[in-house]
């Protein structure tokens, strides 16, 4: 097993005849990803992929014509909060929204009806999913994927290719790895994906990589105590050097006030009993620590 | 983005909350005459306030009373050019002096654990936020907004009721409910107002009257939602800015400008966070944040590597790309564009894994001389900070 | 309350959806002058439409084209005057005439069921909607938009394309969400329009352009909403209305003439019709509807019987109470005091049970003579056909 | 049993300081219902009914201090909506609102709202429920009704009131009889309202009160003969004598175009085995003849 996508994967890419849109869908289908559709309004009846993927106008033909049940949005932040609920009036359970720049009062919208709905929208500002030897869906490059039982989630982007290449390198394989984004309104939180692992029997372990800003690692600390005591759970906090009152790049990463610093963060991770790394090369070894075996 | 305490003012006003009047003025004379026409229409003093984006400005001496135009001109005076926490005063708000009966505290802020907009309010107002909120938690009302409907009705009185404010319900409300309305149509991330005050004022009959009145207003506005709010973003003061962060605006950039002397690019926020604290834990120091961004193309790359180049400080440079949406080849290019414009010969550590990295590669070592690879990001950084090292040496 | 073509083509042009131009005339030489004007400035023809509220003014011939201002002039004249279903025309629109290429039905209207606004949409357009829903529903697309986010733009997508509109998407999509938002914004229960059209014109460069024009209106405004629509409730057409229909308005009263000989006043709706049905079922024939609502005062109770009594052919009234949130007593008194300044001699059969019965039996009892009593509705009905027929023979 | 309103309401008036809220009341508490605060803001920390019942600012002060669990609202048009969404957010699961000419846009974002939330809402423009001999909320007379074991279904006020005077006389008790008012958007449906009878043991037999406008009665014709083709039912339809396309006092009652007349309704209903009386006085004689006996 593993979360959110696997060989039962039927992806719809919305925005598929974009810049994004079109190259990413490539690369999953490549990976192996069952890519069932496209999306682009007035460009249905097209196709994409050198002619293996039909392109509808409505996310709602494409779901009756093929049967699509997760959705991946390359859409520019103005049509984006729309792709979402299209997607999720469509019928489709499982949306990643990996466009920037979506304002966060838009999503505080989205977000809400998501949940009314009760679909799981993972992102926006995210890089996706990946269950390794299974299905990609996002922009997290295949290639440094190993199949194996650890579960990764992670507020950051290309923080997380960092560790997922240094436990593959390592021979410690993943069951899925997950980027839930920074942006400050986000479909799914780090408990919403731990709840998944625990109910995942093929993730042993897990890996959590949080940044600077905000509560969401330590309430994830606190989660992890309760409701997974047992479980190898090693993290790692991105931001130990900033500089306090600044954004870093994305809204996520900002220190305000007392809280939201790495130190109240790896201090709660660690009363928790989760194994906090220096550097995120240092990951493998915790795991091995831990008691997690090469794959 | 914060906004000025004189532009923030502006959106509760037009809002139709009840905001005391107000001038701008950025010299000493312009103070006095302000000053003199408030207090010629009955205010027995004005009050003067540096108008800065950085906290404290009460603390630094940068707001003050004064009852004649003369002593608002000589207190301006001493304002204007103070330094407050490295900011330089170049305006202030005069605005009559208040009779302040009872301070409130009241914000609406987006809340990310709830994703709702949590309106907090507190019975004592003219405090720290952050202090009450970890000291006496309890004496924070805290109410959060329905994300499609707004602050309901009810949910305005429950706040005023709970703040103490049952007597002043109906302005209670409104100023509640317009809290949330200026935050939903600027796309705020924060609309404070520290003081809401009880302010005794002398009613048309005579009689002394209490009306609530937004003393102080504070707003920050959604990066990401400044493009559809043209007149928000001419709100921007400039003249506070790192003139290197309005460039790296304009170009698009995530930059941040720090001390030392290895200048960093990297692609996403929490790598590049991370580059930096691994810079420090191998004893170097990074002269910069800056993140490029998902799907950077060789231009942009080429303009970062400018902003870089353009701290006299920065003696070795660390690119550290893990291409996902963001493609090797693209930053190759970039870099080797940006290399051959170069005046100032900075010593260049390239790592570029994932996403078409193998063509980034050919690309590099077509380039030739100058630009050295790495393959981990432990090894690139280790040599970025030898490099910045033996130059400082 | 249903708006005239034009004031409703008033409001779908504020919204900013695609109205072409048009003028009012209420004389022959107003219409001239007008289609004078269109002509001139290229219309090849002119539209001229009578301005009635009742349904079939095409079929009845209150709409037709001119090609010059004498032919305005002289189809005006025929149409201004004309009698449309009991409604004398007083005034007429004046458009230039589109050249349609495509037709198309699409309206905004309230779904009691779903609880929801729906829009609704025919490819097939200038046709009676009912009709297609009758005999093709399958040609009917509906959407039904988000109770608190509007029409999404997925949906009005969705609604475009299936529309066959897909060549003219963003035109499509914003009439569609126009329509959403003239019913939101102005409390309306229906906004159609009938037909869509896709209008042939020539482009600046004198290509031939198709364009989506909206060019026939119709707006039904929620009559509980009207209050607070002060600037809707002025584009009443009084001059339609029956002047005792305006007076039951200005006193709150729900009151519609009928043709018969027995006056009822009861209170509810569903007491009201059902008392209508018994009345016919005993042989009589009701000479209104009348419900005074819920919780009438007794002055209310007295101006309902003004208004029944100013119909000459009342012979008999029957009033039905049946007290609830209205009381007996509070009624009882109303009956006594429009009985006290009655001119006219009409028999009262009054029955008034529940809250408060008592205390209105007593006031009836009080006041003596010319009000007659029962107890079962039946009864009370028994007894005012009696008396009609009685008078009536 | 019974449903809505029994022994175990514990009710809450909404605007208990007005002239229709303080009568009712008064009536609602001398017929037994359990009145345990009113709601009037401003006004926290008097009392109403005579010292009985104690006045809140706001609904959760009166749910914390009384435990309140259900709401009945007598608040002007303007305020209406928004303590509908007061007493729901308070937590009260069931909210009858008597107040008459609410827009319906305004209702419509509201009953969203309380369906959203799994809260119920009877109403607006209704009389309010009652469960002869336990308790009575809204304005339906008291004295009219008699214990018993038919429930009682309306969109009308005071028709229902006739018609339950009629069963009364006749002997024949009611469980509960719920009227759910005209407007044209209602908290609660026939089928609402018949889904609860049907899981009422107590109740054996139904009345539905119809009238002319819309396609409430046909809906609930279907309804039954699926999933009550047992229980008898009989109905009554206002309006066979009302002229077409006008509006008869309320917003329900007006017929457009085919649709919606009394002749559809009554075929409906009788084609899914339900007798349709042509006088409310018949009910009582009709529910005999379906096996009712006298309570």
């Amino acid at each position: 097993m593993s979360i959110l996508v696997d060989r039962s994967t039927r992806l719809v890419v919305q925005g598929i005849t974009g810049r994004e849109g079109a190259f990413h869908a490539g690369q999953m289908q490549a990976y192996g990803t069952n890519v069932v559709a496209g999306v682009t309004p007035g460009k249905g009846g097209q196709s994409a992929l050198d002619g293996s993927v039909p392109v509808f106008d409505t996310c709602a033909d494409a779901v009756r014509e093929t049967g699509a049940n997760t959705s991946v949005i390359y859409v520019p932040p103005a049509g984006a909060p729309d792709a979402i609920l299209e997607a999720v009036g469509a019928g489709i359970r499982t949306v990643f929204c990996i466009t920037e720049h979506i304002p966060a009062l838009e999503m505080m919208k989205v977000v809400a009806e998501v949940d009314r709905l009760g679909a799981r929208l993972v992102g926006p500002n995210c890089p996706g999913a990946t269950s390794p030897g299974k299905a990609k869906v996002g922009i997290i490059p295949g290639s440094i994927h190993l199949p194996g039982r650890v579960g990764l989630v992670s507020r950051s982007g290309t923080l997380t290719y960092e560790v997922v290449q240094a436990m593959t390198d390592a021979g410690i394989g993943q069951s899925t790895c997950v980027g839930i984004g920074g942006d400050p309104i986000a479909g799914s939180s780090f408990i919403d994906i731990l709840s998944l692992f625990r109910d995942d029997p093929e993730t042993e372990a897990i890996v959590l990589m949080g940044e600077i800003g905000g509560d969401a690692e330590e309430r994830a600390a606190a989660w992890k105590q309760e409701h997974l005591p047992k479980t190898p759970m090693v993290a790692f906090i991105a931001g130990r050097t900033a500089p306090p009152g600044r954004r870093m790049g994305h809204a996520g990463a900002i220190i305000s006030g007392s809280g939201g610093t790495a130190q109240s963060k790896i201090a709660a991770l660690e009363a928790a009993g989760i194994r906090v790394a220096d550097s995120p090369t240092q990951i493998p070894a915790l795991l091995r620590e831990a008691g997690v075996r090469p794959s | 983005m914060k906004l000025q305490e004189y532009h923030a003012k502006t959106l509760l006003a037009r809002a139709g909350l009840p905001v005391p009047e107000w001038a701008v003025a950025s010299s000493p004379g312009e103070a006095r005459l302000q000053a003199e026409t408030f207090l010629a229409r009955g205010a027995g003093k004005v009050v003067i306030k540096a108008q800065v984006l950085v906290g404290g400005r009460g603390k630094a001496g940068g707001v003050k009373l004064a009852a004649s135009g003369a002593e608002a001109e000589r207190v301006a005076g001493a304002i204007l050019g103070m330094d407050i926490k490295g900011i330089v005063v170049r305006r202030v708000l005069v605005a009559p002096a208040a009779e302040i009966e009872r301070e409130i505290y009241l914000a609406a802020v987006l809340d990310r654990t709830e994703r709702k907009i949590l309106l907090m309010g507190s019975a004592e107002g003219g405090v720290e936020i952050e202090t009450l909120a970890e000291e006496r938690p309890d004496a924070i009302v805290r109410i959060h907004a329905h994300p499609h409907l707004g602050l309901l009705d009810w949910q305005a009185r429950k706040l005023a009721f709970a703040l103490g404010l049952g007597d002043h319900l109906k302005a209670a409300v409104a100023i509640a409910q317009g809290l949330q309305r200026v935050m939903v149509e600027n796309d705020a991330d924060l609309v404070e107002v520290n003081p809401l005050a009880l302010v005794r004022e002398t009613g048309p009959d005579g009689t002394p009257v209490l009306t609530l009145q937004c003393l102080d207003a504070k707003v920050t506005i959604d990066d990401s939602a400044l493009s559809r709010h043209p007149g928000l973003e001419a709100m921007r003061d400039l003249d506070e800015e790192d003139p290197i962060d309005i460039e790296a605006r304009r170009l698009g950039l995530s930059f941040i400008r720090l001390e030392g002397s290895i200048g960093c690019m990297v692609n996403g926020a929490g790598l590049a966070m991370t580059t930096m604290d691994l810079v420090k834990r191998a004893g170097g120091s990074p002269a910069n944040f800056l993140d490029i961004g998902g799907g950077a193309r060789s231009e942009k790359v080429a303009n970062a590597m400018r902003l870089i180049l353009a701290e006299p400080s920065v003696k070795a440079i660390l690119v550290n790309i893990f291409g996902g949406i963001a493609r090797g080849d693209e930053v190759a290019r970039g870099l080797v564009e940006a290399r051959s414009q170069q005046t100032r010969d900075v010593p260049m550590v390239v790592r570029i894994v994932g996403t078409n990295a193998d063509l980034a590669a050919g690309i590099l070592a077509d380039a030739g001389g100058g630009i050295r690879t790495a393959q981990s990001l432990d090894e690139a950084v280790e040599m970025a900070v030898a490099i910045a090292r033996s130059a400082e040496a």
